[in-house]
Formats: C-alpha cells, sequence, structure tokens
C-alpha cells in the first residue's frame, strides 16, 4: 500500500514540479546572464580597461589584449619590445620572451605579465597571439591545383 | 515535502552524531589535506598565503565527495535504501534532507578549515561577510550536487572510485567561484567577489532543483 | 577522388548483407570517406594559404568539422536519453543510441582538444590556456568520460539505462556553455566560424567550401560510426542474453543427468 | 610550422580510423559469433543447445 500510494503520489505531482523546477532554472540562469557573470571570467582585459584598473591591479599578473602597434616593434638582447593599443589606449611592453611565429605588427596580441612598479610599462613574459575567424585567401588568383601547399 | 525532509535531516544528522564518522575520520582528513598542501608548497615563499583560497576549496572538495559516500553508505546496510523506498516519504524530500544533513556537516568541516587556513596558512580573514556567503551558497551547491550524484552512484559496486569521477567535473564550478570569490574577500576587494557570489547561488538553485526532479527516478531504478 | 571512391567501395560492399539497412549504412561509410578523403585533399593541396594564418589555415578544414560533431554526438546522446526516460517513448533503442553517440562523441571531444591543441600551438604560440572555451571544452570530455564510465558498471539493463539517461542530460549543460562561451566572455579562441549567432561566414571563396565539405564529410562518418557501434551495442545485448540462456540450460541438463 | 598541419591531420584521420576498425572488427566479429539473424526467434525451449 505504501509503495502504490507513493509512487502514484509522486506521478500527480510530477508535472505540475517539472514546471516548476523549469521555471527556477530558466529564472536563475536567465538571472545570471542579465546580471553578467561577465567582466570576472574573462580570460583577459584590453588595454584600456587594463590601464583603467591600473590603480587596483597593481603589480599583479594578469593578462592584456591589444594591437601590436606598427614600427613599434624593437628586438633587444632580452626579447621584443613593443607597443599594445586598444580603444586609443598605448602600452610600451617589455617582453621576455621568444614571441610566436605569427607574432607581427598590426596583429592582435595577448600578453601575460604585470605592470612595472612606477611606470607605465607592461612586463611580458608570454605572447600568444589571438585571430579572428575571418580566413580570407592570400592569393586568390594563384591558386594552383595540386602544388603541395603544406611545406 | 519540508516535513520529510527534515525527518531525513534529523535521521541523518543523528547517525552522524552517533557513530561520528565525520568527525573522527572526515574532518582529520581535511586538515592531512591542508598539511599536505604546506608540505608540497615551501611556506617560506609565501605561495601558501597566495594559494589559500584554492587550497581551502580543494580540501573541501575532497571531503564532501567522503561526506556524500558517507550519507549513502550508511543506507547501504541491513536494506535501509529500501525501506527508505518504501518508506511512502517523498522522494524530494528525502533529497533535501539528505542534501541538508550533508550541508550541515560541510558547514563544520569549513569553519574548522577556515581556522586551520588563518593558523597554518597565515591568511588574513577580511570581507568576512563575503566569505561567509560564499561558504554558505558554495556548501548548497556542493551538497546539492554530490547528494544528486550520490544516489546515481550509491547503488553500484564501484561507487567509490566512480563518485569522484562523475561528481567533480560537475562541481569545478563551485571550485572556481568559490575560489575567486574568497580570492576577493581575502585580499579585501569584496565587490570583485559578487558575482562569483551569483554564480555559486544559481549553481546551488539549479542542482536543488534538478535534484527535487531526479531523485524519486534514482531512488526507484537504483 | 574518384579513384578513392573506388577503392572504398569494394571492401565495404562485399560485407552487406541483405538487410537494406545495412546498406544505407554502407552507403554512408563510403560517402563518408569520400568526402573526407576530398577535404583532406582540398584543405592541404588546393586551398591557398590564408592572409593572416598563412598555411596555418589548413587546420581549419579539420578542427571546427570534429568539434562540430562532438557537440552534435552530445546532443544526440542527451535526445535519446530524454526519448528514453519520457516514458511514453521508452525503448531500449535509444538506451543503444544514446550509448553509440556518447562514445563516438568523446572519441571526437578528445580529437577536438588534441587537434586545438596542435592548432594553438601553431597559431597563438601554445598547445594550452585556460580560456573559457577550452576549459569548458575539457570539462565536457571529463563529463562524458564519466558518463561511458557509468555505462560500462555492470547492473541491471533498465537501472543502468535509466542511470546513465539522467547523467547524460545532467552533462549536456555544458555544451551550450561551451558553445556560447566565446561570446559571453573575452577569450582567447575566435568566436564561430561557420555556426555563429550571427550568420556570418567570413571565409572566403573555395575555403568556404571545404569547410563546408569538411562538416558534411565529418558528420557522414559519425553517422556511419554510429549505426556500427548500435548494432554492436545490440549484437552483445543479445549475446548476453543467449550467454545466460545457454548457461541456465546446461545447468538444468546437470541437474537432470544427477 | 607544417609539421604541425600534417600532425594535426593525422592525429585525427587515424584516430578516427583505428576506432572504425575497432568498431567494425568487434560488428563482425559478434555478427560471427552469434548465430545468423534468425533475431524474432529466440530460443525458448530448453535443451536447444546441448
Amino acid at each position: 500500500m505504501a509503495v502504490a500510494s507513493a509512487r502514484s503520489r509522486g506521478r500527480l505531482e510530477h508535472p505540475r514540479r517539472l514546471w516548476v523546477v523549469g521555471v527556477i532554472i530558466v529564472a536563475a540562469i536567465g538571472f545570471l546572464l542579465a546580471k553578467g557573470l561577465g567582466s570576472s571570467i574573462n580570460y583577459f582585459e584590453t588595454v584600456n580597461q587594463a590601464v583603467a584598473l591600473r590603480s587596483s591591479l597593481g603589480t599583479t599578473t594578469f593578462r592584456m589584449e591589444g594591437v601590436v602597434v606598427r614600427g613599434t616593434v624593437h628586438q633587444t638582447s632580452r626579447g621584443t619590445d613593443f607597443s599594445m593599443r586598444s580603444h586609443g589606449v598605448t602600452v610600451p611592453v617589455v617582453n621576455t620572451s621568444s614571441p610566436p611565429q605569427l607574432f607581427a605588427p598590426g596583429r592582435a596580441v595577448v600578453v601575460v605579465g604585470h605592470f612595472a612598479r612606477g611606470t607605465d610599462k607592461f612586463l611580458s613574459n608570454e605572447i600568444m597571439v589571438k585571430h579572428s575567424a575571418n580566413y580570407v585567401a592570400a592569393h586568390p588568383n594563384r591558386v594552383k591545383p595540386g602544388a603541395n601547399g603544406s611545406s | 515535502m519540508w516535513r520529510d525532509a527534515a525527518l531525513v535531516a534529523g535521521k541523518d544528522i543523528r547517525v552522524e552524531l552517533r557513530s561520528r564518522v565525520a568527525t573522527n575520520q572526515v574532518l582529520p582528513f581535511a586538515l592531512l589535506v591542508l598539511i599536505l598542501f604546506a608540505f608540497a608548497l615551501d611556506p617560506d615563499r609565501g605561495f601558501l598565503g597566495q594559494a589559500a583560497p584554492g587550497l581551502f576549496w580543494v580540501a573541501v572538495l575532497f571531503s564532501a565527495v567522503l561526506a556524500v559516500q558517507r550519507s549513502f553508505a550508511i543506507e547501504a546496510s541491513d536494506h535501509a535504501r529500501e525501506g527508505l523506498r518504501l518508506s511512502g516519504l517523498d522522494p524530494a524530500g528525502i533529497f533535501l534532507g539528505k542534501a541538508a544533513a550533508v550541508a550541515a556537516q560541510l558547514g563544520v568541516l569549513e569553519a574548522v578549515l577556515t581556522a586551520g587556513v588563518v593558523v597554518l596558512y597565515g591568511a588574513h580573514l577580511e570581507g568576512a561577510l563575503l566569505l561567509l556567503g560564499t561558504c554558505l551558497a558554495a556548501t548548497v551547491g556542493l551538497a546539492a550536487a554530490g547528494t544528486a550524484y550520490g544516489v546515481l552512484a550509491a547503488s553500484l559496486r564501484v561507487r567509490e572510485t566512480l563518485l569522484p569521477l562523475l561528481l567533480l567535473p560537475v562541481v569545478a564550478p563551485v571550485l572556481l567561484g568559490a575560489t575567486k570569490a574568497w580570492e576577493a574577500g581575502l585580499a579585501g576587494h569584496p565587490a570583485q567577489g559578487d558575482p562569483w557570489l551569483r554564480l555559486l547561488a544559481v549553481f546551488a538553485v539549479v542542482y536543488l532543483a534538478l535534484g527535487v526532479l531526479a531523485f524519486g527516478p534514482l531512488l526507484e531504478e537504483s | 577522388m574518384i579513384i578513392t571512391r573506388r577503392q572504398a567501395r569494394r571492401p565495404l560492399t562485399s560485407s552487406s548483407s541483405r538487410r537494406p539497412g545495412s546498406l544505407v549504412r554502407t552507403a554512408t561509410g563510403v560517402v563518408g570517406l569520400a568526402s573526407v578523403a576530398a577535404t583532406v585533399w582540398l584543405g592541404l593541396w588546393v586551398t591557398p594559404p590564408s592572409t593572416n594564418l598563412g598555411q596555418l589555415v589548413r587546420l581549419l578544414y579539420i578542427h571546427p568539422p570534429v568539434a562540430w560533431v562532438a557537440y552534435l554526438a552530445f546532443g544526440v546522446t542527451a535526445a535519446a536519453s530524454l526519448l528514453y526516460l519520457w516514458r511514453r517513448t521508452r525503448s531500449v533503442v535509444w538506451d543503444r543510441l544514446a550509448a553509440a553517440s556518447g562514445e563516438v562523441g568523446v572519441l571526437f571531444c578528445g580529437l577536438t582538444l588534441v587537434s586545438g591543441s596542435i592548432w594553438g600551438k601553431a597559431t597563438w604560440g601554445v598547445w594550452w590556456t585556460w580560456d573559457a572555451r577550452l576549459t569548458s571544452t575539457a570539462l565536457l570530455f571529463v563529463l562524458y568520460l564519466g558518463y561511458l564510465a557509468l555505462r560500462r558498471v555492470p547492473s541491471d539493463p533498465g537501472t543502468r539505462a535509466k542511470r546513465s539517461a539522467v547523467a547524460a542530460i545532467l552533462a549536456f549543460a555544458d555544451v551550450p556553455i561551451s558553445y556560447l562561451s566565446v561570446y559571453w566572455w573575452k577569450t582567447l579562441h575566435q568566436t564561430g566560424t561557420v555556426l555563429n549567432p550571427q550568420r556570418q561566414v567570413h571565409v572566403h571563396g573555395l575555403m568556404a567550401w571545404t569547410l563546408l565539405l569538411g562538416f558534411c564529410a565529418f558528420t557522414l562518418v559519425y553517422a556511419w560510426l554510429v549505426a556500427h557501434r548500435y548494432a554492436v551495442e545490440a549484437l552483445a545485448e543479445r549475446q548476453q542474453g543467449e550467454g545466460l540462456a545457454r548457461a541456465l540450460a546446461e545447468r538444468r541438463a546437470e541437474g537432470r543427468a544427477a | 610550422m607544417s609539421g604541425l598541419i600534417d600532425a594535426g591531420y593525422s592525429v585525427v584521420l587515424v584516430s578516427v580510423a583505428a576506432y572504425s576498425a575497432a568498431v567494425v572488427y568487434r560488428h563482425r566479429s559478434l555478427a560471427r559469433s552469434l548465430p545468423p539473424p534468425t533475431p524474432d526467434a529466440e530460443p525458448e525451449e530448453e535443451g536447444e543447445w546441448q
């Protein structure tokens, strides 16, 4: 008897409970999205955000994204120095690692490091190249079928 | 549903108070994890203070797996599971009761571990409100997800190994959110912890809701 | 391309039995193999290098299709699990389909991680980084590894089916998070190339067609693999049943002889 | 860097091929080990297997 009543009760309540639970879950996730988990889970700060947060960031290590400014890339004995810009704000970067193959002026990069104490310089020890999902043929008129392009 | 939940929670906590498995085994285990971290990361170089939030929550996570296993182990013998199933209690109530009991144990454990972190790692408790809120939300989330997956694995012969594999990836957001919120709290920027606190609260609500729904079929089938 | 198709047909058609279902399966496999071969040929030799990635763009024709199949496979697993849990559509068919698709999905999810890691090393300069897309995909892989482990625990088939169905649906929650992570948060990973919410594809000419062919090719391979894996699941169940029947019969015979 | 491209293609193709071979092999060996398709006629009577 107890089994039967428990089961039938569970089954009867099921549809209503299903709706309630569904509404709760949708509302909870909607709340999360509306409030924006936003900035906190972000992988990097853009250059302008990093400069705006300069005082609270101090010398903590974080990732900064921006475009490598043309004409600012210099090879040094320790690595590569350059400037990064995003939304009109520019920060000089002192980097101590060998940049990846695709690193070039005009490209978006993410650097890992921290602001140097007392200066506006950013000290980085890792560069990652960020690229978009736009894929444009480099030489659309010079395609030769059969030519080994992977070399 | 709520009356059933209170009954089951009371039963689980009474069993725990009499058997003292949590106090005699889970709590020492959690403290041991804290001490082992101190051996692994040289205490003199300041790593421990920086890593304290992460280490604290990893210790809580491991202990939560043990607590969930214990919560279902007490029903493994003497056909207690069948008894529970045939008792006529609302499955959702059983779920909420067991989750509440696990949450209560985790709360005690976190209080002791917090003292451990302060003493052993030299952490300074600032933004106490945020830390407390984080503990509350994370504990409810862990207990809810743990209980839902606990019943999933409870009747299996390989539950000791399978439960961590199933549960730990699911509660990874709790580890992330709680660690970030604690980092913000300990560093004295409580405002930065608020989005993480929201994530933890949503996680807790979602898994409580899912558990209420799924516990019945899972208990019936296992 | 034509040569590949001819080579592929011979061994596969010889195995097909009289049943029409297996003919469709074989045809799917043949077309899938041929289109994968065509994708590789176009991707490695015919398509041009791109402006900002150069030759490294060639991994585009592999990585997104493989990732798509992983999402698709987990989606099929979750849908089949839902159909199994719903009393009106409950059938062992859905359980088998969920099992087959889940296993293929884990394979493709692993390949997504590996091929993405290789592409990341080549373009970003790192094998791995903890941005939201990569982290959620790694989590997805572990979640469904757990699903497969749960399936492998021997127990009553009906119980196992229900239990794993619940686990599959819970694990699927990570798929939309993983897919949308690149829009919700700033990540190193680029946004969706084809399946983006803006419905805009910024891929040029032949490159876009090759990518599209890649999507179709790996989807066909997925369908073919799931069909075979499904049959294995069904046969294994039958074998288990007959093994039990045989053992029972032997015991009875022993009892009669004694 | 072409090594990485080749590696990416190889890993994917070889893994899928290996998994396919394993599944097809298991399918065939199972199909062979079981009596040919009379799936609706399940052996019910005892003594069938002696």
